[in-house]
């Protein structure tokens, strides 16, 4: 199974409405390449699971810049005054999520779970319309696995089996990210030969990324 | 007075105890580290995916994806540790993080805080602070008094919470404040000020300890 | 006929497709690893925390840390990753996991699979049998059609079950059946039994394919 | 905070009547040398989380020989007759847990979250007793959470600030127990400096561990 793809070959699956998750956090870890791409070609309606939505020049914040998304699904947006000024113009809808919350959904997802019970946002306005659990006493909210129809992942180092290492903090969502999709694309900042990353340092197996793109692909 | 930024920092530092993992938030809060006492080593937790965090890197000198929760650059300290943000909310969640310190908008005697959004205004989004709140063992509020002479310590918080009887601790340049089950109570109170003085600038109503002691800012 | 083990691994072997991920319980199912057709590449995931696990180790040739799930010794294949016990599961229970292949006790035509305990008798706890039949996209049971005669097939297990209605083929010396909702339907039979033989030596209600094919078993 | 003990410190903590985890998978990564002291000091009517009871003569098996247990938590007890025999005689408390749920429970200690939302055991006995939750027309079973007093864990390396990193399948349950009870004891079977292992290569952060006995320890 060759999984090297040239950038055009791996995106020309991102289609118009589609729902993707994009690594990083503020721009740290995020496919950059991947985002350029998804610009100049322009696809439209996306719902975009990540972090944060950026800054205007740099991660998820360029494609809410070029007005891609319909939707964005992350904990944070205040370092992106454009996704905010889409919001309150009823552009671009804003569904927030505390950030551990947001990564344990997205892990549900890929570990098969059935949702998250947490304490968090237990007596906040997070708790609206969530299905409430008591557990010893204690109420814990029930928050819902969330998956995408593609993932976006930054990897430092990716062999030619999918294997990635990453670097310091640019690891972040993206090994979450990368257990939840249906397709999971990987722009390798050094594409390597298999063997390079030794069996026990790798963080994010092979098996669950589909595309690599990197190198002088 | 001196520096009001640097009283509270300096008096917030005084909570911390050698081997503590603590998570500072972004602006005044960040400023704790600098007076940690001699002899103390604490651990700072960065809620992007790592311990060890170091100061701010010097210019020219930034490391490569290594920016803290508000995208500055950083620095690591020995023994350092990086992992995905699943296992970073464990941390948090899972009370491993000995001591928080935030910023509010507002904070009640209850131990309400609201510190993430002013409706129909700014609405940035809770980013990690609800799960540090729910899950740190101490949270500790830092912040100046009042917002310009309007109150911020409330009977009860107007803002959208971040998390509902969480605070342990508020640090202001007045005083030092518990909450308790009794009430917040004043425990320690700024030289500067008398008691009415604090009592003027709170609007949540205050028990004054009977062991009010002086707070102490010294180095 | 030939070996029986063989037959049954060899055809289990022919369902695997390339770059499938694939789970093979302890006994018989370990076999199927050997007969993978040519210019097909699966991964053998091992739920003790790695995938690219490779053949049994040779004597004197045991890699430290390095068994599977049954505590034998055994060798990577290149490309191999480690991991937690929660990652391992993960990848079990998310569904990353294309095909398992396990031997049973009983299994029932709606899919019903017993194979961790006979009450009072035989108690070895469930390991990741629970978890692999409930998560793997495909579940194969894999074994002799009787035990020693008596029916295995049933219409309803009657040991407690490892999981409800999860197994999607049995692959038995006798032939392929599939579990559908109209039931369970033989597709497959071994040219050295005809439909008869396999009624007789089934308790389930067997519903024979109208385009019943020979078992293939060649290489 | 020196964390560096000898065995006889370390193990001191460990009182009869206690719950302790212990790492491993049929001893692979097991804290050998933990066991032999814990035999020695002969520690009585232990609750022991495990993954498995190991071999009569290897990992916890070792200790259920020796009639040190009172109960035991695992997925697995087949490979030590021993086990069976106590449970069958009723001088031991056997709680038999899929593996896979096992290892959810006691992350969700160590991560604060209220309970495990899992579809592993519907329709089996597994489920007598445990609360159910549908989600999105799909039964799942709630498990809780799994703590101890203790958790002995085995490294590789391990550095003087406690951070770990583990060999092969020897990894195992052993970063999911380091984050789920109230003293956390590593056993090194190397002790190394600080910033031997890299800040990207940390498998356990130090942060979890309380005491570390190994090298000339």
């Amino acid at each position: 199974m060759d999984k090297v793809r040239t950038i055009k070959e791996a995106m020309e699956h991102i289609k118009d409405g589609m729902t993707v998750m994009v690594g990083g956090f503020l721009g740290t870890g995020t496919p950059e390449k991947f985002i350029d791409y998804l610009i100049e070609k322009n696809v439209k309606d996306l719902t975009i699971i990540g972090n944060d939505t950026g800054f205007p020049d740099r991660g998820i914040g360029r494609l809410i810049v070029n007005k891609q998304a319909k939707k964005v699904i992350v904990s944070h947006i205040g370092t992106n005054p454009e996704t905010g000024r889409q919001m309150h113009a009823g552009e671009l809808e804003v569904v927030l999520i505390p950030q551990g919350t947001l990564a344990e959904q997205i892990r549900a997802a890929g570990a098969g779970l059935g949702g998250v019970i947490t304490p968090t946002g237990v007596g906040t306005i997070v708790e609206e319309g969530k299905q409430k659990i008591e557990i010893n006493g204690k109420t814990y909210l029930v928050e819902l696995p969330i998956r995408a129809d593609v993932a976006l992942i930054k990897g430092a180092k990716v062999d030619k089996k999918g294997n990635i290492y990453y670097h310091h903090a640019a690891r972040n969502f993206n090994p979450l990210m990368a257990m939840a999709a249906d397709l999971v694309i990987v722009e390798a900042e050094e594409l390597v030969e298999v063997g390079e990353i030794h069996p026990n340092d790798v963080m994010t197996p092979g098996i669950f990324v589909d595309m690599i793109v990197g190198g002088e692909a | 007075m001196g520096n009001v930024r640097e009283i509270i920092a300096k008096r917030v530092a005084q909570e911390l105890k050698d081997g503590d993992v603590v998570n500072l938030g972004i602006g005044l809060p960040t400023l704790v580290a600098n007076y940690v006492p001699e002899g103390i080593d604490i651990i700072l937790q960065s809620e992007n995916g790592f311990v060890g965090m170091g100061p701010q890197a010097e210019a020219g000198k930034e490391i490569k994806d290594l920016v803290n929760a508000g995208g500055v650059s950083v620095t690591l300290q020995p023994g350092a540790a990086f992992f995905d943000s699943a296992m970073s909310f464990a941390i948090i969640r899972g009370g491993h993080v000995d001591a928080t310190v935030l910023g509010a908008l507002q904070v009640d005697q209850k131990g309400n805080l609201a510190n993430w959004m002013i409706p129909g205004k700014m609405v940035p989004g809770m980013g990690g602070a609800m799960d540090l709140v729910s899950g740190a063992k101490k949270v500790i509020v830092a912040m100046e008094h009042t917002a310009k002479g309007t109150p911020k310590i409330l009977k009860e918080c107007t803002l959208p919470l971040t998390a509902a009887g969480e605070v342990d601790m508020i640090v202001t340049e007045m005083g030092v404040m518990v909450v308790t089950k009794e009430g917040l109570i004043l425990t320690e109170i700024h030289p500067d000020y008398t008691v009415e003085d604090v009592k003027a600038a709170t609007e949540a109503d205050l028990i004054i300890s009977p062991d009010l002691k002086m707070m102490s800012v010294s180095d």
